[in-house]
């Protein structure tokens, strides 16, 4: 079920990327579509009736059932990564926008023509 | 004493319920503003009671939440009121008195900085 | 000390060093592309574990022979390119350490998602790099399709990873031996596409002609040769050795290459501005490489691949100066430029000719080379869409110089006096290195034995054992 | 130095909240508070006073019961303005004055003033915090004042001026 | 059986604030639901610790806590204008 | 001397030719004269290298008759034109890059016609291609060298698809053994020899890719263009030999369905020659420009070549060889002199020029007979070339293309009398009363070509022994020739006595000329109408509209030019088109491409 | 209509991806997954160099990776390359931001003044996010968290001083200090694990019992390192996105 949300998921990112003329609502879709990424890789590492992966007192050996572990390191650098990339993506929208004076990429695309 | 701690843990529950419900009755955003942060931060209180009673080693990071949110809980809604009510948020028809206005039309108050 | 790590972690601590010391930053970009250079030659050939743990379990650098040859290729372009344009380099030189530690790391690493992950660095110095144009909206695009392309990459990789249980490339690629890999179309196409966007393959690449054909010379040819090698060579790597790919998805890839080829050079051949017909060339190039990689040769696509990237750094090394000096990058406004910079105008004719696959020339070694192997695969419609795409692309390129070489107007007398006014002047590194690397294309064309006996020597890499096809000069008949 | 001192102290005890009693939590919790209470001092103006377990203490005991009791009462009112059907509400934006000085007091007041019944603080300035009111009651700030606030007023005033 | 009854009623206050949340109609409101929510949640996260017996929750009930104050106060000022 | 010390002199020689350069321009263009004799003097007198085998780096080389032939008739244009480089220095661009490109080429062409493999063979072809296109640039015209490349490129890489497929098949690239296993594989033949040959159409200019050559030649500088009509053509006739004569194409297609005893993979072959026949004269007819117009009659001439080097019989084969070298001199004296005039006039328009036949009487006599020549008019060497031709097409009954060969005899008195007439003929322009008559050294290579003409036409058993030995030599038998009378199954021809009639002929009307009283004459220009100045005399010159009527016939001719024209803007629009659908700065066009495109493949792929 | 066409689309790709994805047998149904087919299995047992059967809280002690945190033992141990990885993308994404805006001067002015009870409750609750960010990536290999959410902590903390003082910078050159110190000192652990045992980022030091504070040899190390530098990367990026243009 799961799964599905989050491919679901992507394929909105993917349908706002699709439609989406502001700048802002794309970088916006763009990071809908890698919660979905990161929401199916998490689901890929889940194994039911699996426990955190964290030995602690209560949970103190490895015979337990845990989840993948694995995954969650890998959606960790995905997500951080996708931070990078937002944080880039919003810095050119702002440049973009001082110089366009306009979020719109239909509008954009008639200025500067070359 | 179990029988205190399922007392505080519903109370608890019972002001998230009051809160939420607040937040949902209340004619306009100050007044929602009041219901939801009074029930929540005595409701977060009350839950934190409960499971400090039935687990006292949890104790020390519980009473670091509960300090954390008495502090941050009133404080949030304060800004966000104070954001609405500068920004000219429709209030409720009843409400008469507004010294406020008086005290951000002071030049002095050096409220709106441009 | 031969673990080439060194290559990825060394240019890294500089870039990381080089804030905290604002005011040598060019030395250290200086210093750690030839620590690299150096190091290409030091380093041997072998698995490299980091961190202590075993493959597949641990990451490990793979450095075989393909992937040594791609390092010791792209970090002696990346200090020439750097050298050469050394007075754009003082802006982005942290930028630049990075993107050569991220180069090196995708290069060299035997992990599916540290690939991912050296990628995204490698992305995001592109996109970063891109704004030096200050035309916004074509990064922003790039960052977009980038972006996406590389999260497509990482969706595949996740569904390869819950198939097979494992991120290494060979545990993956053996695993693969025997698994039905005709049920892996989506994972591997996703994958695909994510490369395929920063491979220039079409339709993934609406980005490229924004980001190429406003790039100065730094970034230009940094982009069209350093950039593009690598991400080619990965390419190679990930599906022409590591994926096990079904016969459909083989036919597919080609067909897009193919695709790719053509349309770039038919595009080309309608531009006029230098870049845009370069960035065109670099277009239908790629999906040239990228299809004879699927198709399984390796040997002679490395051998196309390194004629491609040695053409592209001397010539968007030149457009891009040309455009930043002249402020135009119509061929039809610089008629005759080359005049008045003969050193400059022959290393770019050597480049084309090269380009092309004319013989004397380097790239005619690897274009006999290429048909070689497609003929003896029994390929030949893409032979002949390969030499179809080689009279677009020569028609373009003798307009292209022709144009640049001859001032004055057509159907009259040419005359030196009827060059361009535009003012046009090379320094002397641009000018040493264009014309070495010219003399190298030129050398490697008349005598091909010079690359032959260099390339053997790392043959093995090219997973083909003496290869059947290679073309043998001397006794070739 | 004394500032620096007071606030380590402070985030030292709270590292071992987080942490619990372990030896070498103390140490790496102590070396923490250290530099981070003199990085705070370098990135921040700030201004602590809580330097005198007296006043603390008197926190504790005489404040925390009185305004425990003012929250449970506040959340009696919220209970019953949300459940009733017919709201009795004559809302308004009204100023409260008050006297304590101690920036740290004010924010005191102001909290306490949002988590009792009916009043939630919008703004303070130098000698008045300005407040919302579900159910204004009286004709003047004093009377506000003393509705609202005077309790909290009295202790706090004690503490912190 | 308390377990039940205490997730019954964090569930109607999270619903109504969801639903204000939804329904608006101005922003000030949506943010406040989402407060409130957060609030809940931080609460309701300690309390899932407390039935897991994991006192790991504990620490990103913190975290939460920490990031959803400054969230609001975020919002709040751009909201008003300010950023 | 060894051969392969004749290629690596040539090599250098270009490279010494361009030090030279740099250091004296002229000095640098006599070395040219220099080297391309004493490599001329080499090859002669080297004939016994015949037969050897030798390599230079990784290329392979074997001497054969038909090879030194076809470099023997290469070096001398070359070294005969070469006279009229120091005259050109200061009017080219890169003097000292023209030079060098200028011997390289020749070089090149030795190469390819000693190549004893494949691969060399192409190298050397490509060298020559792209030598030359930049020497075309820097005359007058960008397109033109854009447009002899890619004609180029498209049979060469034809060409290169057939070395490589054969190399596949037979796993040889020697040019002797490689094509063998095709005897037995009609069908692969047929491609083999379809693909292999288009190189050689192109370069000889055979319809449909005879376009390149009036732009090419037209505007290649004056001194280039000898070269490229007399020269560098025949590099495809060689390459349309090997297709015939190495590649058992006769043997290959003796079950294919024939046409007159020819099979028909080799006539439809020779129908295209006999078009480029006819569309060559016609077009040659309607030029103003003589450069152009010659160019359009080495198409034509092409056309001959082709047909007869198909025939590989006899006579026809050695007539296309003789036509071969009669060409060779006659089209490179032809374009001398206009190198002559235009070096004088700056001009090579007929509608510009006339009378050129007082101030250069020498360049008038040299054109005259090389055009005859080119003509195939007797009593000159291309008269008994076409003849040959001509005679062995009529014995084997193939009418159509005889018909075709016999209108281009016609058809070429119209185009010769045209130049004679506008340009030497007639008034001189007033601006050229004070031209001066052609230097010496630029008399030297025309006179010698125009005797070569002469004295091939009258005695052409010099020639047509060689030409013997090279029949001999590639197993066909030798042309019969008996003194000075040649011998075909359809009849004898006694050039001795053709030129004595033409003789005759040619002293009772020069008797005429000068007996009978002249005309008075009136300046060119001198053109008054009723009291109106005329703003456009050109258009009152007399060699205006020469052929109005004639033109008329086919203004709107179907043109290969125009085509092409389309084609490629076609493909620019092509290249919008996949501009404007992929390119753009927003990214949901490609997202949505890439979606499609993934949609598309999962179909396709994807089990349900 | 547009989007009429492009849901279809987009839902015809989403019905080939689900089918393409679940044909295969091996992609087990979500939660079905047995970890024994995957390297993750080793990872549990922590025995990819040492061969162990089962690892105890509180018990087990010198193991070739010290974490009780799973996730943290993948991240800064078993694939501690792909961690340097991902802390150079927000390095040079804070950069590429600084080379974007950083040429922007001017200072961010509030519309309003942040009101008294939010300047002084930063200034008062900022000290306890900081340190619970500390808290966050010193025990990274205890609890969930790391580098990463700790530096997003601090960075969070400086977010709030700005929001709550329009006077308030962060004074940079000191963060790109501390950027460039933790980075390459990063790196510079790893060179000593490649000259000490031969291995980039090797644990050369010895872990003690797990679920110890010092028990994971170099991962809270490099997770303080991580945490530093995230913080002042993010800082950076929240600094310079509060800059405005300067009219020129
Ligand atoms: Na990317
Ligand atoms: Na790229």
């Amino acid at each position: 079920m799961i799964q599905y949300v989050s491919i679901v998921l992507m394929l909105i990112g993917i349908y706002g990327l699709l439609i989406d003329r502001n700048i802002i609502k794309i970088i916006v879709a763009l990071n809908i579509f890698e919660v979905g990424l990161n929401i199916f890789i998490v689901s890929v590492g889940f194994v039911s009736g699996g426990v955190a992966p964290i030995l602690t007192s209560v949970n103190s050996n490895s015979a337990l059932i845990y989840v993948d572990p694995l995954p969650q390191a890998l959606v960790l650098t995905s997500i951080v990564i996708g931070l990078g990339t937002t944080a880039l993506a919003l810095a050119i929208a702002r440049k973009m926008y001082n110089a366009y004076n306009s979020l719109d990429l239909d509008e954009i695309g008639g200025m500067d023509n070359d | 004493m179990m029988y205190i701690a399922y007392f505080f843990l519903i109370l608890g529950a019972f002001f998230y319920a009051i809160g939420g419900l607040g937040v949902y009755r209340m004619p306009d955003v100050y007044n929602r503003s009041q219901a939801g942060t009074k029930a929540t931060t005595l409701g977060t209180l009350a839950l934190l009671i409960g499971i400090a009673i039935i687990n006292p080693s949890w104790i020390p990071k519980l009473l670091i939440i509960v300090v954390f949110i008495a502090i941050t809980n009133p404080i949030g809604s304060s800004v966000l009121v104070r954001s609405a009510y500068l920004k000219g948020a429709k209030q409720y028809e009843g409400t008469n008195i507004d010294e406020l206005k008086e005290y951000y039309n002071k030049e002095d108050a050096n409220h709106e900085t441009n | 000390m031969t673990n080439p790590v060194l290559l990825i972690v060394v240019p890294l601590l500089l870039a990381f060093l080089s804030v905290a010391l604002k005011n040598n930053k060019k030395q250290l970009l200086f210093i750690a592309a030839v620590f690299n250079v150096v190091g290409v030659f030091i380093i041997e050939n072998g698995s490299y574990v980091i961190g202590g743990f075993r493959a597949p379990y641990g990451i490990n650098l793979n450095l075989d022979a393909y992937s040594h040859l791609a390092v010791l290729v792209i970090n002696i372009l990346f200090l020439l390119i750097i050298t050469m344009s050394n007075e754009k380099t003082k802006e982005f030189s942290t930028v630049l350490l990075v993107a050569l530690a991220g180069l090196n790391g995708m290069l060299l690493t035997g992990d599916l998602f540290n690939l991912f992950v050296f990628l995204e660095i490698v992305s995001i110095t592109g996109y970063i790099l891109s704004t030096e144009s200050k035309k916004y909206k074509y990064s922003f695009n790039y960052l977009i399709l980038g972006t996406i392309g590389s999260g497509l990459y990482l969706f595949g990789l996740i569904i390869l990873y819950a198939i097979f249980g494992s991120l290494n490339m060979a545990d993956i690629s053996f695993k693969m031996l025997s698994y039905d890999t005709g049920k892996l179309v989506v994972p591997i196409f996703l994958m695909f596409i994510g490369l395929a966007v920063e491979a220039k393959l079409i339709p993934f690449n609406g980005w490229v002609r924004g980001v190429y054909g406003n790039a100065n010379s730094l970034i230009g040819s940094l982009f069209a040769s350093v950039y593009a090698g690598t991400i080619l060579f990965v390419f190679g790597r990930v599906f022409g050795q590591v994926l096990v790919l079904s016969e459909y998805l083989v036919a597919v890839f080609v067909a897009i290459g193919v695709i790719t080829l053509i349309a770039g050079e038919v595009a080309a051949f309608s531009k006029n501005k230098i870049r845009e017909i370069l960035l065109f060339s670099s277009i239908a190039q790629s999906g040239l490489v990228a299809l004879l990689f699927v198709t399984g040769l390796i040997f002679p696509t490395v051998l196309q691949l390194l004629n491609n990237i040695i053409t592209k750094a001397v010539m968007f090394t030149i457009a891009g100066k040309i455009s930043d000096d002249a402020d135009t990058d119509e061929a039809d406004k610089l008629k005759g430029i080359f005049a008045n910079n003969k050193i400059i105008g022959v290393s770019f004719t050597v480049s084309a000719l090269s380009l092309i696959g004319l013989p004397l020339f380097y790239g005619f070694y690897s274009k006999i080379n290429l048909l070689l192997g497609l003929f003896s695969k029994i390929n030949y419609f893409v032979a002949a869409f390969i030499l179809l795409a080689t009279i677009i692309e020569g028609a373009y390129f003798i307009r292209l110089l022709v144009k640049l070489w001859t001032p004055g107007e057509e159907g009259k007398e040419s005359n030196i006096k009827f060059v361009t006014d535009r003012k046009v002047e090379f320094d002397f590194n641009k000018k040493v290195i264009a014309f070495m690397l010219s003399l190298i294309i030129l050398l490697a064309g008349i005598s091909p034995s010079l690359v032959k006996t260099n390339l053997f020597a790392m043959n093995k890499l090219l997973n083909e054992e003496n290869p059947s096809y290679m073309f043998e000069l001397k006794g070739g008949m | 130095m004394k500032k620096n001192i007071s606030s380590f102290l402070i985030i030292w005890i709270t590292w071992i909240l987080l942490t619990g009693i372990n030896i070498n939590e103390l140490i790496v919790g102590f070396i923490v508070s250290a530099l981070l209470s003199y990085v705070i001092s370098n990135l921040i103006d700030y201004e602590f006073s809580f330097n005198s377990i007296p006043k603390i203490i008197k926190f504790l005991v005489v404040y925390i019961p009185v305004f425990l009791f003012e929250l449970i009462k506040a959340n009696l009112d919220v209970a019953y303005r949300v459940l009733s059907p017919s709201m009795p509400i004559n809302p308004g934006f009204v100023r409260i004055p008050t006297k304590i000085k101690s920036e740290y007091g004010r924010l005191t007041l102001a909290n306490s003033i949002t988590l009792t019944p009916g009043t939630l603080t919008v703004d303070v300035s130098e000698d008045s915090v300005y407040i919302h009111w579900i159910d204004v009651k009286g004709n003047n700030n004093e009377d506000y004042q003393k509705n609202v606030s005077a309790s909290f007023e009295k202790i706090l005033g004690g503490i912190f001026n | 059986m308390i377990n039940t009854l205490v997730f019954l009623l964090i569930g109607i206050g999270v619903f109504f604030a969801f639903l204000r949340l939804v329904i608006g109609p101005s922003s000030f409101d949506r943010v406040l639901s989402l407060d409130i929510i957060n609030i809940i949640v931080t609460g309701t996260l300690v309390f899932v610790g407390f039935i897991f017996n994991n006192e790991l929750y504990l620490d990103i009930a913190i975290v939460y806590a920490i990031l959803s104050f400054i969230e609001t106060v975020v919002f709040a000022r751009y909201l008003e204008g300010s950023i | 001397m060894d051969f392969n010390a004749l290629i690596l002199f040539m090599v250098f020689s270009a490279v010494l030719s361009y030090l030279v350069s740099k250091s004296n321009i002229k000095l640098g263009a006599y070395s040219t004269i220099l080297f391309s004799l004493i490599s001329l003097i080499i090859l002669f007198l080297g004939r016994n290298n015949i037969g050897n085998e030798f390599s230079l780096l990784y290329m392979n080389f074997r001497v054969t008759a038909i090879g030194w032939y076809f470099s023997l008739i290469m070096i001398l244009i070359y070294s005969m034109t070469a006279f009229f480089n120091p005259y050109w220095m200061e009017k080219i661009l890169y003097p000292s890059s023209y030079n060098f490109l200028y011997l390289f080429s020749l070089a090149a062409t030795v190469g390819l016609f000693f190549a004893a493999d494949l691969i060399t063979l192409f190298i050397f072809w490509e060298v020559v291609v792209w030598s030359s296109t930049f020497i075309v640039p820097l005359g007058k015209s960008r397109k033109a060298a854009v447009v002899y490349f890619t004609i180029s490129s498209i049979g060469s890489m034809a060409t290169l698809f057939a070395i490589m497929f054969v190399y596949s098949k037979s796993g040889t690239f020697d040019i002797n053994e490689a094509f063998k296993f095709l005897a037995s594989e009609p069908l692969t033949a047929t491609f083999v020899f379809f693909t292999f040959i288009t190189a050689g159409l192109t370069k000889i200019g055979i319809f449909p890719f005879h376009i390149w050559l009036p732009l090419a030649h037209g505007n290649a500088p004056h001194t280039f263009s000898p070269v490229l009509s007399g020269g560098l053509v025949k590099m495809g006739a060689f390459i349309a030999y090997l297709s015939v004569g190495i590649l058992p194409a006769y043997k290959a297609f003796s079950t294919s369905m024939t046409i007159m005893g020819i099979p028909f993979q080799i006539y439809l072959l020779m129908v295209l020659g006999a078009i480029s026949i006819v569309v060559g004269t016609l077009m040659a007819i309607k030029q103003d420009d003589v450069k152009k117009l010659i160019a359009y009659s080495s198409v034509a001439n092409g056309g001959y070549i082709l047909i007869g080097i198909l025939m590989m019989d006899q006579v026809t084969f050695a007539g296309s060889l003789m036509h071969i070298f009669n060409h060779a001199i006659a089209s490179a004296a032809a374009f001398l002199t206009i190198a002559a005039i235009a070096h004088r006039t700056k001009t090579t328009k007929i509608s510009e020029l006339g009378g050129m036949i007082h101030k250069m009487p020498v360049s008038y006599v040299v054109y005259l007979i090389s055009i005859i020549s080119l003509a195939g008019i007797p009593p000159m060497g291309g008269f008994v070339s076409k003849w040959l031709i001509v005679q062995g097409l009529a014995s084997k009954g193939l009418i159509f293309i005889a018909f075709a060969a016999f209108f281009g005899s016609i058809g070429s008195f119209l185009y010769v009398f045209r130049p004679l007439a506008g340009l030497f003929l007639g008034q001189l322009a007033p601006k050229y009363e004070n031209i001066k008559p052609s230097t010496l050294v630029m008399k030297i290579p025309m006179v010698i070509l125009a005797s070569m003409s002469v004295f091939f036409g009258i005695f052409p058993k010099y020639l047509l022994e060689t030409i013997g030995e090279i029949q001999t030599s590639i197993g066909i038998d030798p042309i019969m020739i008996n003194g000075d009378t040649i011998t075909t199954i359809n009849g004898v021809l006694n050039t001795n006595k053709v030129a004595a009639i033409f003789g005759f002929g040619f002293v009772i009307s020069l008797m005429i000329f000068l007996v009978l009283p002249k005309s008075r004459k009136v300046g060119l220009m001198d053109t008054y109408t009723s009291a109106e100045f005329i703003y456009t005399p050109e258009l009152y010159h007399y060699a205006n509209s020469f052929y109005a009527p004639f033109e008329r016939l086919y203004k709107n001719h179907p043109s290969v030019e125009k085509f092409l024209g389309k084609f490629a803007v076609k493909t620019e629009e092509l290249g919008i088109l996949v501009n404007s659908l992929f390119f753009s700065h927003k990214p949901s066009v490609t997202v949505l491409w890439v979606m499609a495109i993934a949609t598309l493949i999962f179909l396709g792929g994807v089990d349900i | 209509m547009k989007r009429i066409a492009v849901i279809i689309l987009l839902g015809v790709l989403g019905f080939f991806i689900f089918s393409g994805i679940y044909s295969n047998e091996a992609f087990t149904e979500f939660g079905n997954v047995d970890l024994n087919n995957r390297v993750s299995n080793k990872f549990i047992t922590k025995s990819v160099t040492d061969e162990n059967d089962i690892v105890e809280f509180g018990k087990s002690s010198n193991l070739e990776t010290g974490s009780a945190n799973y996730v943290t033992s993948i991240v800064v141990n078993y694939r501690s390359f792909d961690t340097l990885g991902e802390v150079t993308v927000l390095f040079i994404s804070s950069l590429g931001v600084a080379l974007l805006l950083g040429t922007l001067g001017g200072k961010l002015t509030h519309k309003y003044r942040a009101n008294f009870i939010l300047r002084v409750g930063a200034k008062t609750i900022f000290p306890l996010i900081a340190l619970t960010g500390i808290y966050i990536f010193i025990h990274g290999h205890l609890t969930p968290g790391g580098g990463f959410p700790g530096g997003s902590m601090i960075a969070s903390a400086v977010l709030l001083l700005y929001l709550a003082d329009e006077n308030f910078r962060a004074k940079m050159s000191s963060f790109k200090l501390a950027e460039s110190f933790a980075g390459s000192l990063y790196v510079l652990i790893g060179i000593f694990g490649l000259l000490t045992s031969g291995y980039f980022l090797n644990n050369f030091m010895n872990t003690g019992v797990i679920g110890d504070l010092f028990s994971a040899g170099i991962i809270p190390i490099v997770y303080v390192l991580v945490g530093l530098k995230v913080g002042s990367e993010l800082t950076g990026i929240i600094t310079d996105f509060l800059k405005v243009e300067v009219d020129e």
